[in-house]
């Protein structure tokens, strides 16, 4: 139903037609439906959704990840072979070297009864073929370019004996390890205070610069997506509503969902009096998607034919798609007649 | 302070109210669906309702014996031997007769009697006791919790058994002391159940915003405590029943439990296990009345667990 | 991890107290007495039974008995006064407790003491008479019934036929339960998981008496394998069926609650994390998810080796086993208060130390409580 | 409006410690959760308290509202002391006083309906009101916090987290107090609804006077909602001052390293940005520095610092900002 994205030359990652399913007690659930699109060699694509639009659960599938009442069909294409055909002995071999992931709760993310010594170590024992000894020295050395203070003397540690940014550094470093092409990041900074939300952003920064990684942040979280992101992708009620580089997002926004999202942000660079646009309604519930657009029923420029037909994600500028019957918006935030 | 009266109040107040789905029917909902559970009440039920009627179903009565069919097997059972000849002369005994001559179809219901009634009463007053003792050491917390909590945990390494086994002795296998002695043993996991949930219960934050509303010890207790607590106690009644009954039956097996002539499946198993060889239907028929309707107990007890605590699954 | 083990000990000594002293008064408390049973004896006779067993004193002196005279004594010994006869024969003290000791040349206890002291240093001990006071130092008494026995010795015999049992039955059934617990959990909802628990549900639901008969009937009598019952010094042959016997039950509930946890820890998000990192199924789940898994087991372990204590009393009567959970009931039955007694007092010291290896050991696998 | 009308509440000096034991023959340590703080709300007015996770501002909220009795100092409100006062001389207080928390979901009882719990401080103050009455009530509240009164027999679990918090909302407002103290009323929402429920509370503040004590670790959440803002850490204030100013003129480095890392949905103000750089490690407050306790993090930290505490004064300013510091930014 929804149009090809723009093809990016030999993209590392290659999404075709993806959904996935759950079964619930109350039915079955699509939580994500036809999605298309590329990441590029190198690039930073931030995925921005509230909770329930499907980001999540879009990586989770291509990780082969899911939890057992998941189903995930379509292609997820790395390198050309797809991730959702394979065989658990063949993902295990991408997963984790080629293919790198880190989560949003670093309290519960890592093991609490091994050291880091043994958890990150053996990444490189099963992925690179190398020895214990060699695998240590090397997981510390990553540990001080993740900036981990007194890496050696942390090295023995248990998880909860770090704070929560050093555990996720920690993740970090154990998902680079192998020096992945494709590093997905799950809501990595959510569960961090704004401080050490900063210093985790800024070794991802880093990081995208020093290895070449190719990362996705998953995240809900507009701010952090402004200062790493190249692209973003909008999603809703998992579906994209609307892609492009993040200065056509954040300065030129055609689909009204992005546009009431950017403005029910408070900005400490604006004046505080100003009240905040407020999306009315609440998320749709995906077990009840209307027939026609799914933003309807929240949106303030819907017409007849929003409530007929469900807009086609569809390219409306280089590089550019959004799924909205509307012409779009000029530079004053008008709709265009 | 009266609040200033809204202009569309009796508007609001005509407004069609819609009918929320409690906690209580979603879960009701959920069980109903679990057929193992549906399955498991409907032949609870039957069992009960035969033992109940068990003086209108067979002519026989539990406790007269009748010398000329002492260990007659069932009218249908094939057996060679010519010594069973006499059996089923005067009418038929669906499960055969005793070494007594009794009839043991009424035997076993009658055993179905009173292992179900040590198994709800004995529980019961584990609840009564549990839930009393376990709420007012989890409402309170603190020191109060600690002294009585430290008393159950001195209670728990008691090799138990023991004492009920001292206690039939002590009393002369008083019936309604078996209840009282099982019940007395059941108390303490109650307790300790009831008083974990009331502790995390008298955490959440909505503990913390009655009180913030001018909600009195008594209110929190009766509006928010108990019915969230009931939950899990309901689930763990319905598993403390069938281990009641199995260590009643144990007592009866060790010539504890009740006495003669009234029986309960512990004395039927523990007769029939030691006529096994030569009259196996001594044995096969009050085990496995027992064995099903434990088996019942516990699938209600997992249904419940399920309907009532879904992210389980 | 010391100061814990220490504080839990010094803990257990109070509960111990606790248990015996309840022990001792329900025993008393039962109508009937240990000579009940016997022909009749002439007054006088039953008279001088019941005083050689202390049981012509009040109630809480056979029990627990503070002897301020003994007290004085030793604590004249320790500042050098000595005290009179008179004073001791005032404090109720009878003769066989003023035995001299035996001399033993230039020891310090020659000159200033005329008791036997076994041991020295423990005051405490000696202070005390009655039951409890045997107790502490080790001696249980003679058994009421087997008069040529006392309980120490028939503990002794017995005991080892019961820990065998015992340790053998959780032991079988840590091992086997783990193992169909595990197999469930990561096929949950699928046959193996169903087949596994529903043979769990008849193994918690059929009790040991229904089992042990059964088993000797089809195992024993029909197919012959086995002996259908005898100790005959612990051969491999007479324990397999009291053993499987007991381990039955323990099986279904571990593999129970293995699978629970089991199931919870696969779920949980350091195993995504290990799964994530490319590990093999097989990793994921030896490394990552198995010690979590085993923690509610290990707490189960108490509770679980109290439950084969009684249900070894079913299978020693059974299958005809010189273990202790005979004397006990018949001990029970027969007011043979001091035997029951022994027992009750040996059985909750091993529930106690078995609970407290069990919290050791949960120390030991979770990191998190260890260095807290 | 910013906060002119009349002081209706003092927190003078207020400690809370918690004690945390420490071993077998060790006694108890205090965990400073608030550590001596004072200030003052005026009617009609909004105080922000922003901090990191583990500062003591859900801890000050609640002792506040005498759910945690603080162990020492005065709590004045409405003239009279009620720090450490007993629950039943605190219960008349609770009519002008109330609390919405953080997780909108957790502070509904999941077996009552909604109109119970927002019935509920009426029940409590109001035995005796006639059932038709207190229905009225109820679903007046409701319409104003934007709940469709039809769902007044509906229960928690059937609403969402924003749909949620508006009954919190309605719950707290029913009986028209004089305070709210709002405990991350927004952070575990979505963005869209926060939006929502920020302007809702601005709205209901505006219509009844209300004052709010708005608690989040949010600065620009913060900022928008408040008239003062009060920056904690490790249970000390470090800066207290007008929500303007701190924005524009942070003079705590630990209110300019909170401003900076706060992220702009802007991706040329984002990617200029120069971040101060604080460390990681938030010190244990069983066992907090000597001298400032935010030294330890501190860019700015010199040997003054160790040594002598900074009182929370006026520093060579006289717009009214109160800082904690020995070094502060100039004005």
């Amino acid at each position: 139903m929804s149009a090809m994205p723009e093809a990016i030359k030999d993209p590392v990652l290659s999404v075709r037609d993806l959904t996935v399913r759950f079964a619930t007690p109350e039915g079955e659930v699509s939580a994500v439906t036809g999605l298309n699109f590329d990441i590029g060699h190198g690039e930073c694509v931030g995925i921005v959704g509230e909770s329930g639009s499907g980001k999540s659960q879009t990586f989770m599938a291509i990780m082969g990840l899911l939890a057992a009442n998941g189903q995930a069909s379509g292609q997820a294409l790395f390198h050309g072979s797809d991730l959702l055909k394979m065989k658990r002995a063949q993902l295990n071999k991408i997963r984790g070297s080629r293919l790198a992931m880190i989560f949003q709760d670093p309290m519960t993310s890592l093991t609490p009864h091994l050291r880091i010594s043994q958890q990150l170590p053996e990444v490189l024992v099963i992925h690179k073929k190398m020895s214990m000894a060699d695998a240590r020295k090397r997981a510390l050395e990553v540990l001080d370019l993740v900036r981990i203070p007194d890496a050696k003397r942390r090295f023995d540690m248990y998880p909860h004996e770090f704070s929560g940014g050093m555990r996720q550094r920690v993740m970090i470093a154990m998902s680079i390890l192998c020096e992945p092409e494709l590093l997905i990041a799950d809501e990595p900074t959510t569960a961090l205070d704004v401080t050490v939300q900063a210093q985790v952003l800024d070794v991802l920064a880093e990081l995208k610069g020093r290895l070449g990684t190719s990362i996705v942040l998953i995240t809900h979280d507009l701010g952090i997506v402004a200062g790493l992101c190249d692209r973003v992708m909008v999603m809703y009620a998992g579906a994209f509503c609307e892609t492009g580089t993040v200065k056509e997002i954040f300065h030129d926004a055609q689909h009204p969902y992005t546009r009431g999202l950017l403005a029910s942000v408070p900005r400490l660079d604006r004046p505080a009096d100003e009240r905040l646009y407020a999306v009315p309604g609440q998320p749709p519930n995906l077990q009840r998607l209307p027939a026609g657009c799914t933003f309807q029923e929240r949106c303030a420029h819907v017409f007849e034919r929003c409530i007929a037909e469900r807009p086609p994600l569809a390219a409306f500028a280089p590089g550019r798609s959004k799924s909205c019957h509307l012409n779009g918006f000029d530079a004053e935030g008008k709709v265009i007649a | 302070m009266a609040a200033p009266a809204s202009p569309n109040a009796e508007l609001l107040m005509r407004a069609k109210e819609i009918r929320g789905r409690s906690l209580w029917q979603d879960a009701r909902r959920r069980l109903f669906a679990n057929r193992a559970a549906v399955v498991s009440m409907i032949i609870l039920a039957i069992i009960a309702t035969m033992a109940i009627f068990a003086d209108y179903l067979s002519p026989y009565s539990y406790k007269d014996i009748d010398y000329d069919k002492i260990g007659c097997s069932p009218s249908w059972w094939t057996v060679d031997a010519e010594d069973f000849s006499m059996c089923n002369a005067g009418g038929a005994h669906w499960f055969g007769t005793d070494a007594n001559g009794r009839d043991l179809f009424v035997r076993t219901l009658y055993g179905a009697r009173v292992s179900l009634a040590v198994g709800i009463v004995a529980t019961m007053v584990s609840l009564v006791i549990g839930v009393i003792y376990g709420a007012t050491a989890g409402y309170f917390g603190g020191r109060i919790d600690n002294v009585m909590m430290r008393f159950v945990d001195i209670l728990y390494s008691l090799p138990f058994i023991f004492f009920v086994i001292i206690l039939m002795v002590v009393f002369n296998r008083n019936f309604i002391l078996m209840f009282v002695a099982i019940g007395a043993v059941e108390w303490l996991t109650m307790a300790r159940i009831v008083r974990g949930q009331t502790l995390s219960i008298r955490r959440r934050e909505f503990i913390e915003a009655a009180l913030a509303a001018g909600v009195g010890t008594w209110g929190i207790l009766r509006r928010h405590v108990i019915p969230n607590v009931v939950g899990p106690v309901i689930v763990y009644v319905t598993l403390t029943i069938p281990a009641v009954i199995l260590a009643e039956s144990f007592l009866s097996f060790l010539g504890l439990g009740i006495q003669e002539p009234l029986t309960s499946w512990g004395v039927l198993i523990s007769d029939g296990a030691n006529e096994m060889e030569t009259k196996p239907w001594m044995l096969i028929f009050p085990a496995t009345f027992m064995a099903v309707t434990l088996f019942c107990f516990n699938f209600i007890g997992d249904g419940l667990r399920d309907a009532l605590d879904p992210k389980d699954r | 991890m010391i100061s814990y083990i220490i504080r839990r000990l010094i803990g257990a000594v109070p509960t111990l107290l606790i248990i015996t002293a309840v022990a001792f008064f329900m025993m008393r408390a039962a109508p009937g007495g240990p000579f009940d049973g016997e022909r009749r004896v002439p007054p006088e006779i039953e008279a001088n039974l019941r005083a050689a067993y202390d049981l012509d004193k009040p109630l809480w002196q056979q029990f627990i008995d503070v002897r301020p005279g003994l007290c004085a004594m030793r604590f004249g010994e320790l500042t050098g006064s000595r005290p009179d006869a008179d004073t001791l024969a005032a404090q109720g003290l009878k003769g066989r407790e003023l035995r001299l000791p035996p001399s033993r040349p230039g020891g310090p206890s020659q000159t200033s003491s005329f008791l036997e002291l076994r041991d020295e240093k423990n005051l405490v001990v000696r202070c005390l008479g009655g039951y409890l006071g045997k107790v502490l130092q080790g001696d249980f008494g003679p058994s009421f019934k087997n008069k040529d026995f006392t309980v120490n010795e028939l503990i002794a015999a017995g005991a080892p036929v019961s820990l065998t049992l015992g340790l053998s039955a959780i032991t079988v059934a840590l091992f086997i339960g783990m193992s169909l617990g595990i197999v469930a959990a990561l096929n949950q909802n699928r046959s193996g998981d169903y087949s596994i628990m529903t043979a769990a549900m008849v193994g918690i639901t059929i009790p040991t008496f229904v089992t042990a008969p059964l088993l000797t009937l089809f195992l024993g009598v029909y197919a012959g394998l086995l002996p259908v019952g005898g100790w005959e010094g612990g051969r491999l042959e007479n324990i397999i069926l009291p053993i499987t016997v007991l381990a039955l039950p323990q099986i279904a509930i571990i593999s129970r609650l293995t699978r629970g946890s089991m199931i919870e820890v696969m779920r949980s998000n350091y195993v995504r994390t290990a799964r994530a990192k490319g590990l093999s199924e097989f990793t994921v789940v030896t490394r990552h998810a198995l010690r979590s898994a085993l923690l509610p087991l290990v707490s189960y372990l108490g509770p679980a080796i109290a439950g084969l204590v009684t249900g070894s009393l079913v299978v020693e009567q059974i299958f005809q086993l010189p273990g202790i959970g005979r004397y006990f009931i018949n001990g029970a039955l027969n007011r043979d208060y001091t035997l029951v007694m022994g027992v009750v007092i040996l059985y909750a010291t091993l529930v106690i130390l078995l609970n407290l290896l069990a919290d050791v050991i949960y120390r030991l696998l979770d990191p998190k409580v260890r260095y807290e | 409006m910013n906060g002119t009308g009349e002081t209706i509440l003092t927190v003078d000096d207020v400690r809370v410690h918690f004690p945390v034991p420490q071993g077998l023959f060790a006694p108890p340590l205090p965990l400073k959760a608030v550590d001596g703080v004072s200030f003052d709300i005026k009617a009609g007015e909004t105080l922000g308290i922003v901090g990191e996770s583990g500062c003591g501002k859900s801890t000050l909220g609640r002792a506040i509202l005498q759910l945690i009795k603080p162990t020492s100092g005065r709590i004045i409100w409405m003239g009279e002391d009620i720090a450490g006062i007993s629950d039943r001389k605190m219960r008349p207080k609770r009519r002008d006083l109330q609390i919405i928390f953080q997780d909108p979901l957790a502070s509904l009882n999941p077996r009552m309906t909604v109109g119970d719990i927002i019935a509920e401080p009426l029940d409590s103050f109001f035995p005796r009101m006639k059932r038709e009455e207190r229905k009225a009530k109820v679903k007046d509240i409701m319409a104003k916090v934007g709940l469709l009164p039809e769902m007044i027999n509906r229960y928690p679990h059937e609403f969402s987290g924003g749909q949620a918090q508006r009954i919190g909302i309605a719950r707290a407002m029913v009986l028209r107090p004089k305070l709210i103290v709002c405990d991350e009323p927004v952070s575990s929402l979505d963005v869209s609804i926060r939006a929502q429920i920020v302007n809702l509370l601005s709205d209901l503040q505006k219509e009844f006077g209300l004052s709010l004590v708005f608690i989040s670790h949010d600065l620009s959440v913060i900022r928008h909602v408040s008239h003062r803002i009060l920056v904690l850490y490790l249970g000390k204030i470090m800066e207290l001052a007008t929500s303007d100013l701190l924005n524009k003129r942070p003079r705590h480095p630990y209110t300019e390293a909170l401003l900076s890392a706060a992220p702009i949905p802007d991706p040329e103000i984002e990617k200029a940005k120069k971040r101060i750089v604080i460390g990681e490690d938030l010190p244990s407050p069983i066992n907090p520095p000597s001298g400032c306790v935010f030294r330890t993090r501190c860019p700015k930290a010199q040997e003054r610092c160790a040594i002598e505490f900074p009182f929370l004064e006026a520093r060579e300013a006289v717009d009214g900002s109160l800082t904690a510091c020995h070094f502060p930014n100039p004005a």
